[in-house]
């Protein structure tokens, strides 16, 4: 097996766990967790791609997306942080769930 | 024996990504996805992506690092306890209390994930081991204006995109006020902080994190770098001096404040409308100018993003 | 393949929105109105010019830096992403109009309004760029521009419903654009390229191309609220303030719809299967279905509106198998791939239309009446008889009576499915309208009713009762250029043709 | 020379395995911010040993920026003003 | 190849300090205890391991560069370990008062 193609392989894994993390756990902060998880999969299966064939360097362009991924995915999950933060302020609730 | 390190590096992800989920106490799965983000950072590095590796540390691992510590005090209730034996909700992944009816979801839900994983895999396994666009980012390269090819085309070939993703992060500070009201940043009033190796310490760090974000700059044109790692750095500047209470970005006035946080995605903008005006092509860099107009450029958005992500900081923890 | 004219015209429409928002940061918090009213009519007049230019030139491309793909990026600007584009200029102008009164009425006051125009412009730009990129990459950034423009918005009041129903979209979106991201790059590293036109050449059908498929289709149905993963939208919807859940519900969604068009026409032709398709008409039928009758079952006038989007969206999802035929059908017309198309695009123009005056006349109620519960609504035809007329018409076109462009859509889409030979979609369009004139009916035999107790109906600035009601009939008005319609449509080879637009030469294009 | 390279790797690597321990049992969160420092420091080391193994030293960039933001994490979690009790629980 | 003895021989140590760092995190009874074994770890590990690749690859920027990273590293070592321990004491004190 290549570098590359174990990475590729673990990143649907990653993604698989993040996936089934936003879906079955219940509180705020590991959701968001779960999804910035998610977000790890993807871009290490885009930087596994960049690494099959090397010229002189590595294919840059998924390194470019990568970097344009995490900022903006990171400025949703900060977004979703003051959400779920302002959410706790008001109600004191930290899950989906009415509370009983 | 390359390949040990390899599969030790992705077992030990996908392990930390699923303790992260499982864990049953909050600052478990924080600190927890903490490792996970440094693990994730090795692995850029095997694969070849110091860019992306700096990225990832700077903007992953240590603004969402910072912010989630910061939430991490707001969710638990045993934070300012600091022994956290008190009993927290336990995560509801737990399976062993779960009734029947809540059993056969999750049972499906399992199957389910696990098939996906099965498609996703046979998926990742048939994709083809040669053919990206190193070659034509090659070619291209000389006419860039940068050296380095990632620069390239974060900068050049793809700024469309980088226009964007600037501006996202000024949607993302604007959505964050709507999400908690507008209301003025507190005034610069708290005192410094009284430790005095604490203020030591933010005062040595300050320049350094200043002079190395530039640093990450200026050479972010020929090797890996550039300006979202630098505003990272300078951004953990304004974190700094909140957290030892210099609350410089508070001191600004509103204006003053706006004007930083703009100028960057605004010059950016303003730039491709002003060479669409010169040759009708947006953004179209003429290659005699294209390294300073992506210096000028990239410095500027540091400087909006290094605010912008002060500005998120202060906002959220006041 | 042929070489494409160039316009300057699309990074216009996604710059100017994106310049107005910046700048409408530096204005006095009152005086944000006058950037906003201006801008809104310039972009108005961009787009404006947009469709005078295609219906010029057909399709026509910019490729900002001259870098073309596989490098580059490419904005096209073909009928289908103009009539998109016109739409949310027109709309956008009339909730811009009405935001401004709303604000100032009691209940309005209550939301944070000085974002408005900040958020709401960078969510135009977004959703210029999303109809306008050529790239599958793009569009992750523009979705994701949207998303987060579009939770901004919704939370703009604050309140913890508002606050808690945001975070479930924001998340819920989040995930689709990871799943949507996913298949980006499963499919970047089959083909080594992210241009949509070049996608179309050179993706082959295969376990991956399979796999991307169904990660991008899981990702959009879940933006755009797909029957499964509908959960979001109700509350997102209803809890935001009235101009707000005009805009998401008639422009925001839509983005998912346009994107999934434009995939599974341009870009996975050959990967398609007929289950495929089948399924996602499967989502569609269970949510007209479902969105109707929970429509039905509501006691609260902005979360019937809410439902209704789910089951009104549901018929976007229904032209989907369409587009694959059944293996071994053959038929003598060839008719059934435009009678699809058109009924997708009527049916995103009239929801559109008619939703987002739904929406504006529960803010009216909810203004005037400070609640928006149903049971309250006795007597509003002689009180408000304007409100009571755009529901009424709206509710008209939602139903899909004629000569409403729902009407045409719905029709369009029943010639489609005969046509098609999948008779089987029928039963859930005609049970859908059904059901949707049993809510519409139940609101408007209300209103019509004699007040029991005496309703306090605050008063309502006359303009806003006017822009619902103007937007009602828009949903009426597009019925009739229907002809022209589909004949501009046809001048940019939309309709899944295959569309060449590989651009000639890789030159530096400054020079 | 690059097997002791890779062995040095690997071995760091089981340390930080070996740290997970003290990160998932605490007991406070001040001891799980150790565990993460010393994983910080010992993924600095793996840095330079790799700088070093695919002689690429913009690596020591990554090092540099690692080290310089582990302890914004430390000052952002010591410095957090106590949180102030709600009024109704 | 006295040279690479060298190397092997620095980083063996280097090794040696994490080792000790890592066991002494997870024996040792207190938090205090497990600061003073981190020490170990950051200050000598780290130095020893920069020390040996300086000498491994052998050009005077890289050593300077690697020397400045260490220095960084006791730098932030020093701080992060007596921020944690005031911290600490801060709360074992503010327990106490609360406790008498």
């Amino acid at each position: 097996m290549e570098t590359w193609e174990i990475y590729s392989l673990t990143s649907v894994v990653i993604f698989a766990i993040g996936l089934g993390g936003v879906f079955l756990v219940k509180h705020f902060l590991r959701k968001i967790i779960a999804t910035v998880i998610m977000g790890g999969g993807v871009f290490l299966c885009f930087v596994s791609f960049a690494k099959r064939d090397t010229l002189n360097f590595p294919d840059p362009v998924p390194h470019a997306l990568v970097i344009t991924g995490i900022v903006v995915a990171v400025t949703a999950a900060a977004f979703a942080l003051s959400l779920a933060r302002r959410i706790h302020k008001i109600t004191g609730e930290e899950t989906f769930e009415e509370k009983e | 024996m390359e390949l040990l390190t390899d599969g030790l590096l992705a077992l030990l992800t996908a392990y930390l990504a699923f303790r992260c989920m499982l864990a049953p106490k909050l600052s478990k799965t924080v600190f927890t996805f903490f490792a996970f983000g440094l693990i994730l950072a090795l692995m850029w590095i095997r694969l070849g992506a110091v860019d992306v590796a700096i990225a990832e540390a700077a903007i992953a691992s240590g603004f969402m690092g910072v912010l989630l510590l910061d939430s991490l005090r707001d969710f638990s209730p045993s934070y300012s306890e600091f022994e956290d034996n008190i009993e927290q909700p336990p995560n509801q992944v737990a399976f062993a209390k779960r009734s029947l009816s809540q059993w056969v979801p999750a049972i499906a839900s399992g199957a389910g994930l696990l098939l996906f994983l099965f498609i996703a895999l046979q998926a990742v396994r048939e994709v083809p081991a040669g053919g990206g666009l190193a070659a034509f980012a090659e070619a291209k390269l000389p006419e860039s204006g940068a050296e380095h090819p990632v620069t390239a085309v974060l900068l050049n070939f793809r700024a469309y995109d980088t226009l964007l993703e600037v501006a996202v992060i000024l949607m993302g500070l604007l959505a964050i006020f709507a999400a908690g009201g507008i209301r003025q940043f507190r005034k610069p009033s708290l005192p410094p902080a009284k430790d005095p190796v604490l203020r030591k310490a933010i005062l040595i760090f300050t320049p350094l994190l200043f002079l190395f974000g530039a640093f990450l700059l200026y050479i972010g044109k020929s090797g890996p770098g550039g300006a979202f790692q630098a505003a990272v750095l300078w951004g953990a500047i304004g974190i700094l001096l909140h957290l030892g209470g210099w609350r410089i970005f508070n001191a600004l006035s509103r204006r003053m404040r706006r004007i930083i946080i703009i100028a960057g995605p605004l010059f950016f903008l303003l730039t491709g409308f002003a060479l669409m005006a010169r040759s009708g092509t947006f953004l179209a860099y003429p290659p005699a100018f294209a390294g300073f107009l992506i210096l000028i450029i990239e410095t500027l958005a540091a400087v909006s993003i290094a605010a912008a992500l002060t500005a998120i900081y202060a906002f959220l923890t006041d | 393949m042929k070489e494409l004219p160039a316009s300057v015209l699309p990074p216009l429409l996604v710059g100017v929105p994106m310049l107005l928002g910046m700048v409408s940061l530096f204005f006095k918090i009152k005086r944000r109105p006058i950037p906003g009213i201006i801008g809104s009519v310039l972009i108005g007049v961009l787009a404006f010019a947009a469709v005078v230019e295609t219906s010029r030139h057909g399709t026509v491309i910019h490729v900002p830096g001259g870098w073309v793909p596989p490098l580059g990026i490419v904005l096209r600007m073909d009928p289908l992403s103009v009539v998109f584009i016109s739409l949310t200029a027109l709309i956008g102008i009339f909730i811009g109009l009405y935001s401004q009164m709303y604000f100032r009425t009691e209940e309005g006051a209550k939301v944070r309004f000085p974002l408005f125009w900040p958020l709401w412009f960078f969510l135009w730009a977004g959703l210029n760029g999303l109809f306008l990129s050529n790239d599958i990459f793009n569009l992750y950034v523009t979705i994701e521009v949207i998303t987060i423009c579009a939770v901004g918005l919704a939370v703009l009041s604050g309140e913890a419903k508002a606050l808690k129903a945001g975070l479930r979209y924001l998340l819920a979106a989040i995930v689709g654009s990871m799943c949507y991201l996913l298949g980006v790059a499963l499919i970047y590293g089959s083909t080594g390229t992210l241009d949509m036109a070049l996608l179309g050449q050179v993706l082959e059908p295969g376990p991956t191309a399979s796999f991307a498929l169904i990660v991008i289709t899981l990702g959009l149905l879940i933006k755009k609220a797909a029957f499964p993963f509908h959960f979001w939208l109700p509350p997102a919807h209803s809890a935001a303030s009235a101009p707000v859940s005009a805009i998401l519900s008639a422009l925001v969604v839509k983005g998912g719809f346009y994107v999934m068009l434009r995939l599974w026409t341009e870009v996975f032709g050959v990967s398609l299967t007929f289950a495929a398709g089948q399924l996602i008409g499967v989502a569609g039928a269970a949510a007209v279905i479902w969105g109707s009758w929970q429509a039905l079952l509501q006691t609260n006038l902005k979360l019937l509106v809410a439902h209704s989007s789910v089951a009104q969206l549901g018929y976007l999802l229904m032209i989907f198998p369409l587009l694959v035929l059944k293996p071994g059908f053959s038929t003598d017309s060839a008719d059934w791939l435009p009678a699809a198309w058109t009924a997708g695009i009527f049916q995103v123009m009239a929801h559109a239309f008619a939703k987002s005056s739904m929406f504006l006349s529960a803010g009216i109620v909810v203004a005037a009446l400070g609640h928006d519960r149903i049971a309250s609504l006795r007597d509003l035809v002689a009180k408000m008889p304007m409100t009571a007329l755009a529901i009424g018409i709206a509710g008209v076109s939602l139903i899909g009576l004629p000569p409403s462009g729902g009407f045409m859509a719905k029709w369009m889409l029943l010639k489609g499915v005969f046509l098609s030979g999948q008779w089987w979609w029928a039963p859930a369009i005609l049970i859908g309208s059904l059901l949707t004139a049993g809510y519409i009916f139940m609101l408007l035999r209300l209103a019509f009713a004699p007040a029991r107790e005496e309703n306090r109906f605050r008063p309502v600035p006359i303009m806003l009762q006017v822009c619902a009601l103007l937007l009602a009939l828009g949903s009426f008005l597009i019925a009739i250029p229907a002809e022209k319609l589909v004949v501009f449509l046809e001048n940019g080879e939309s309709f899944g043709r295959g569309i060449e637009t590989v651009i000639k030469g890789g030159n530096h294009g400054n020079e | 020379m690059d097997h002791v390279f890779v062995i040095v790797i690997i071995f760091l690597l089981l340390n930080i395995c070996m740290g997970l321990i003290r990160l998932w049992r605490g007991p406070s969160v001040a001891d799980r911010l150790l565990a993460t420092q010393l994983f910080g420091t010992a993924g600095m080391a793996v840095l330079t040993v790799m700088a070093g193994y695919s002689e690429d030293l913009t690596l020591l960039n990554v090092v540099i920026t690692f080290n310089v933001l582990s302890i914004i994490l430390v000052i952002c979690m010591v410095q957090v003003r106590k949180k102030k009790k709600k009024e109704t629980p | 190849m006295i040279k690479e003895v060298f190397v092997v021989i620095l980083l063996a140590v280097g090794c040696f300090f994490f080792l000790a760092g890592t066991l002494g995190l997870l024996r040792f009874p207190n938090l205090y205890a497990r600061l003073h074994a981190l020490t170990n770890a950051d200050n000598l590990g780290v130095g020893f391991i920069a020390a040996g690749m300086a000498l491994y690859i052998g050009s005077p920027w890289t050593a300077v560069k690697l020397f400045f990273i260490w220095i960084l590293t006791l730098l932030s070592g020093a701080t992060t370990s007596y921020l944690i321990a005031r911290f600490r004491k801060e709360h074992d004190d503010s327990a106490n008062g609360n406790g008498k």
